[in-house]
């Protein structure tokens, strides 16, 4: 059951994955990203990480997604322009060919280091909390704090157009 | 009849998922004609009184009604996201529903028209117990935004693009002071569970969270009240401004189902908002029975404070005026977020303290 | 029945995502989707954390998956709003036209 | 080891208390100084410091009601915590040393330099830079604290440091004076050329003992062979190197030429820091390490020999100068030549029974010295003044107190550490006669002084006759408290109170009945001498001057220091920078290579320049190839 569902949801995220790649209206982009970002958060709680799930729908989906679209509405895209030209294709095939060669590698690596899922697993919200709280992350848990506050204040002064 | 115990799960399931929807479906056709008539009598009118006794199939009427209606899609619309957006507004607000707790948990007597393995078992009207309860309602309600997004922009009319615009502002700005609000209970009960924050709520009612947690109670019904667009807060559809909204283009069953994921929205809320603060199913008084004569009396409790969170937004609806949109931002970004942020930090220090 | 053999085409899984999202990063020439794209990485990333984590029965990988997504929440809101700055001085969303080193 | 919870706090809080004042000042100087009437900055720094004095008084309290009883102690180290410097062997905490010695200290500078702070409210009260001045007191009160207070050389050597830094600052406070800024600029340079000493020596001392705690080499000087004159032991090699620092901050022979300059600062500076406190710190910290000074006969005499010539040179310079402040420069001078000269002789208590009540009469001559140019609107030349002790009659009655005092007349304070000086250098009878003459030399240079300034007539014209004023009572507070101090500060008996700290044993002390009258004795001749000279018969001065012509004029161009250190600094040093250093090293060495990696850098960048497109996604590419190669990398090997 759990498997179907993964091979369902994995195949939703790298079919969405693909819209997001290839459309050139960045508000289906945008809405794939979502749809791709929901899989992924559905994959998460397959692997056992609901606290994980929630949170990329939160952050991921309600947050972020929500600010892309709001930026594009704001400013109104709706297609990219074409522009055909030799540059652009010689980009392209450069950087599939190193895409290619990245998947290459790592799928090597990744598929010579297989591994079976740990037996006893737990990453219920209250374990979370424990690892998240315990001083190996606590401090970098709270330098993020900052890191968003500052990230809030540099938006606010680059968006806005006076201050 | 014997079936294997994976399959009697998955009947009851199946089952308990119909009912809710069936039941959230049916309620929003009733809420529609209650609040007419409830409004109605506050402003000394009658409300639609004439289809069946007291006017009660007047919804069936409108269903009707709207379902024979021509459909319009405006010609420079973008066809998919307008078809999608009504039913990602609706999916959403159904998916919402699905982890909160309806009632008690309940024994099933022996009777006999049951299958055998039914009879004696205990069960919960509650589609999915997470663990992450609140979280996924959480999450939930941030997609909620993509359906007005999508419908406002999908239109491709300046009005719709301003309203998907101005509600979705407002349901992030609103959906923090939400959730903030949510804190104080969670730290109270230890969970994320709703059943479990219920259960904090049990024996005398001022440990209901809206009373022993104020504040957080009054951040929540307000943000709620914003959260599903209600007056005061309903500037997405201020029909002065901007018509209706992100809703302009929609007409019928669209229009139908969007007001459908307003209402089931709106019902969602009150449930949440019986269960979190107004102690769900317990009675408030210890020594009430929990059942009478095999009936379980929390259902009685529980639905009257349902009924009458519900009861309070519409008197809300018929009492006050609608707030300016700079006001609405500047209430929820500079009031009521501090003010939830505020307590959060007074009620984990009050917390930390205590455990000395 | 081990309920998590999918494991290891989850880890395949987060590689192709990554190397999608890595595509778009080139590919495309409007800045807000190669933002996008760059979420899709992340996610990606993310997909391998969960899984690494899943496989070796340890918290960390979902904690740092917690940290990606804050910094990316952060990356997003700079980056969107550089966007928008870009926007308003060019009028325009596309890379290549933002290739002056200075003002 | 004493172990006292309070003392491992107290004297964090002395130390602290000037350093929070200063603080406040440096930060929030801007707005105190907004309100130009108030005098909110000087309050402030005048509270930090009798708070800081009150501490002191406290600590010093406990203190003695902890050692009352055995003899053999090891004092507190209160310790805060933290390694200030560690490596390998060598070790320095951040601790500070409370022992009687250091509780006279830290009471002479929290006390006197209180007063003073109190003082400067009225003399600095129309001055538009208040606000910086009590930061730098405050700043100075710190870093003089630190000086007598840390446990170790180096963290002495900080507050050494500091207090240069603050005297610098406040001789050149007056900046926009060109004769200002050059004279802190002079203090600053020489005292440079004994730091030097003083650091070399710190490295020879942690060479010889392994420690620079200043117990432990308190404790470990007595292992160390005794070095005969001449011998140059590692003892006698870090003891002359250290006293050189101390010759360059007490202004002896050779590095004394700045002190008289450093009276271009603001008076009550010059009392503080020119007189009571930071010159003496190089007599403080000879006493500190005596223990060491005892092992090496060679750096002993040197000690005394310097003491004693410095102490007869300042003190002839001092008869010929005609301002106020240049002839209670010298006589500073010559006073600290005499407490070196005690430590010379191996009574280094009663070198600090002598820093200790000149702290208070010094302070008291400078403050009085400062009233008196107040009362002339800035007048400081002796030969224009005259007469004023029926017109500031507070600041006269109270330098004259101060006069006495230093002069050695009984029973003011200067007469006990004068006479106890005096008694230790008994068994070398050219040091004693080099003293006694000093002594005589000094009560008749402070007698001249104050006939000339307070009787006869007034010579500066009848304008400024007019406007000559007693100052405001908080100038004259300080002054009235020290003058009682002065009278009364020589009945503690201070070489007794320190000589724990000093390994000393109590050796007998022989009285010798007949040299408390013979001291007197000198110092009131030295006053006769100057009354028939400058009040009685005043046409003698005119008679007399041909045949003393030839030392007058050595004793006016102050034999000579500065025009041999000009001359030497001029050609040498000038010359040679400009020959050499400058035109060869810094304009072709340098010079050269700075221009030349500079080309390299521009000549690589054009290079290199067109790989710079500008377009994000042609970095991206960039940072892509790279992460291939990276894990191609880390795959394939």
């Amino acid at each position: 059951m759990d498997a179907a569902l993964f091979y369902f949801f994995a195949a939703v995220a790298v079919v969405a994955a693909v819209v997001v790649v290839s459309q050139r209206n960045p508000i289906y982009s945008a809405f794939a990203l979502v749809v791709t970002l929901c899989s992924l958060a559905a994959i998460f709680g397959l692997l056992g990480s609901p606290f994980i799930a929630a949170v990329q729908v939160i952050v991921y989906a309600g947050a972020i997604m929500v600010l892309f679209l709001f930026v594009l509405m704001l400013l109104n895209v709706r297609r990219e322009v074409d522009r055909p030209g030799g540059r652009d294709r010689i980009l392209a095939g450069v950087g599939l060919a190193l895409v290619t060669l990245l998947v290459l590698q790592a799928g090597t690596v990744l598929l010579g280091s297989r591994r079976a899922p740990a037996a006893d697993f737990d990453a219920s919200t209250t374990e979370m909390a424990k690892i998240l709280f315990s001083p190996v992350f606590l401090y970098a848990f709270e330098a993020t704090a900052i890191l968003i506050l500052a990230a809030l204040v540099g938006a606010v002064v680059l968006a806005k157009k006076e201050l | 009849m014997t079936l294997s115990p994976l399959a009697q799960e998955a009947l009851v399931a199946t089952l308990t998922i119909l009912l809710v929807v069936g039941t959230l479906l049916g309620l929003f056709s009733v809420m529609t004609w209650v609040e007419r008539r409830t409004l109605a009598f506050m402003q000394f009118r009658l409300g639609p009184n004439r289809a069946g006794p007291f006017g009660i199939l007047q919804p069936i009427a409108d269903g009707i009604k709207l379902f024979f209606k021509e459909e319009v899609m405006p010609a420079a619309a973008d066809k998919w996201a307008f078809l999608a957006a009504p039913v990602v507004a609706v999916t959403t607000a159904l998916l919402a529903t699905a982890v909160i707790p309806y009632g008690p948990p309940f024994t099933l007597g022996r009777w006999s028209v049951l299958p055998e393995w039914l009879r004696g078992r205990t069960l919960q009207i509650q589609i999915a117990d997470l663990e992450v309860g609140l979280l996924w309602i959480f999450a939930i309600a941030a997609l909620g935004v993509y359906g007005v997004v999508l419908a406002g922009w999908a239109a491709n009319n300046k009005y719709s693009l301003l309203g998907g615009l101005r509600s979705s502002a407002q349901m992030f700005s609103y959906e923090l002071a939400l959730t903030l609000s949510w804190i104080g209970l969670i730290m109270a009960a230890g969970s994320f569970r709703i059943d479990d924050i219920v259960a904090a709520q049990a024996g005398w009612f001022v440990r209901w969270n809206a009373i022993a947690q104020f504040p957080a109670f009054l951040v929540y019904f307000v943000a709620a009240t914003a959260e599903v667009a209600r007056i005061p807060f309903d500037l997405p559809e201020g029909e002065t401004e901007i018509v209706a909204g992100f809703h302009t283009e929609y007409s019928s069953m669209r229009f139908a189902l969007v007001q459908m994921a307003e209402y089931i929205n709106m019902i969602t809320v009150s449930v949440l908002a019986a269960n979190l603060f107004l102690g769900g199913w317990h009675s408030g008084i210890p020594w009430v029975p929990e059942t009478l004569g095999g009936f379980p009396l929390g259902f009685v409790w529980w639905g009257a404070k349902v009924a009458f969170v519900l009861f309070v937004f519409i008197w809300l609806r018929g009492t006050l005026p609608r707030f300016r949109y700079d006001q609405l931002m500047h209430f929820g970004w500079k009031v009521l977020i501090p003010v939830a942020g505020v307590w959060v930090m007074g009620y984990s220090v009050w917390i930390v303290l205590g455990s000395r | 029945m081990d309920h998590a053999s999918f494991v290891n085409h989850a880890v395949l899984l987060s590689l192709i995502l990554f190397s999608i999202g890595t595509l778009g990063v080139f590919l495309r020439r409007n800045a807000i989707t190669v933002l996008m794209c760059v979420e899709l990485m992340l996610n990606g990333v993310n997909l391998a954390f969960v899984a690494f984590s899943r496989q070796w029965g340890t918290l960390d990988g979902q904690v740092l998956v917690f940290f990606v997504m804050v910094v990316a929440a952060a990356e997003a809101s700079v980056g969107l709003a550089i966007i928008i700055a870009l926007h308003r001085h060019k009028d325009t969303l596309d890379l290549d036209a933002f290739d002056l080193m200075k003002g | 080891m004493i172990d006292d919870p309070l003392l491992k706090v107290l004297p964090f809080a002395v130390l602290l208390m000037p350093l929070a004042g200063f603080v406040v000042l440096a930060l929030f100087g801007d707005w105190i100084r907004r309100d130009k009437e108030e005098t909110g900055a000087g309050i402030l720094a005048c509270v930090t410091v009798l708070v800081s004095f009150g501490l002191a008084a406290w600590t010093t309290v406990r203190l003695y009601g902890l050692v009352a009883g055995p003899s053999r102690l090891r004092f507190s180290q209160p310790y805060l915590g933290f390694e200030w410097m560690e490596a390998g062997g060598f070790r320095v905490p951040f601790s500070l040393l409370v022992d009687p010695l250091s509780c006279v200290m830290m009471l002479v500078v929290t006390g006197v330099g209180a007063l003073i702070h109190v003082y400067s409210l009225g003399y600095m009260a129309h001055d538009e830079e208040r606000v910086p001045y009590f930061s730098y007191l405050n700043l100075f009160t710190f870093f003089m604290l630190l000086l007598v207070l840390g446990g170790n050389l180096p963290l002495m050597f900080v507050g050494w440091e500091g207090v240069g830094l603050c005297s610098y600052l406040l001789i050149g406070f007056w900046y926009r004076k060109q004769s200002a800024s050059a004279a802190g600029l002079k203090a600053f340079v020489v005292n440079r050329v004994g730091d030097v000493g003083l650091i070399l020596g710190m490295a020879f001392m942690f060479h010889a003992l392994g420690t620079l705690d200043l117990v432990d080499i308190a404790d470990n000087a007595g292992s160390l062979a005794p070095e005969a004159l001449g011998e140059l032991g590692p003892a006698t090699i870090a003891c002359l190197l250290l006293f050189l620092g101390a010759t360059g901050k007490s202004a002896q022979i050779p590095l004394h030429v700045w002190l008289p300059d450093a009276m271009e600062g603001p008076t009550p500076v010059s009392a503080l820091i020119h007189a009571a406190t930071m010159v003496t710190a190089g007599v403080y910290m000879v006493a500190r390490l005596g223990p060491l000074y005892h092992v090496s006969e060679t750096a002993m005499t040197t000690v005394a020999v310097v003491g004693a010539a410095t102490a007869l040179m300042a003190a002839t310079i001092a008869l010929v100068q005609t301002d106020i402040k240049r002839v209670l420069a010298y006589s500073t001078v010559s006073q600290l030549g005499y407490m070196f000269l005690a430590c010379g002789v191996g009574a280094f208590g009663v070198g600090i029974f002598h820093l200790y009540t000149h702290a208070f009469f010094k302070a008291l001559l400078f403050l009085g010295s400062g009233s008196v140019i107040h009362a002339l609107s800035g007048e400081q030349d002796l030969r224009r003044m005259g007469g004023l002790w029926r017109r500031i009659p507070w600041t006269f009655g109270t330098f004259v107190v101060g006069a006495l005092a230093i002069a050695g007349i009984p029973p003011l304070a200067g007469f006990f550490s004068k006479d106890e000086i005096l008694l230790a250098a008994i068994g070398r009878p050219v040091l004693f006669g080099l003293g006694l003459f000093t002594a005589l030399l000094t009560s008749f240079y402070m007698a001249r002084l104050v006939f000339l300034a307070f009787f006869g007539s007034f010579r500066g014209g009848r304008e400024a006759e007019h406007h000559v004023h007693e100052s405001p009572w908080v100038m004259l507070f300080p002054l009235v408290l020290l003058a009682i101090g002065s009278a009364v500060a020589g009945f503690v008996r201070i070489p007794r109170v320190v000589a724990p700290v000093l390994r000393l044993e109590e050796h007998g002390v022989h009285h010798v009945a007949w040299l408390p009258v013979v001291a007197t004795l000198t110092a009131v001749a030295g006053i006769l001498v100057a009354y028939y000279l400058y009040q009685a018969v005043p046409g003698l001065r005119a008679r007399l001057a041909p045949a003393l012509r030839p030392a007058l004029r050595l004793f006016e161009a102050k034999y000579h220091w500065d025009d041999v250190y000009d001359g030497f600094v001029r050609r040498v040093v000038v010359g040679g920078s400009e020959k050499v250093l400058w035109t060869r090293f810094d304009a072709g060495l340098i010079d050269g290579a700075v221009n030349g990696i500079g080309a390299l850098t521009a000549a690589l960048a054009r290079t290199l320049r067109p790989v710079q497109t500008g377009l994000v996604r042609h970095y991206a590419l960039l940072v892509l190839a790279g992460a291939v190669a990276l894990l191609g990398w880390v795959f394939w090997s």
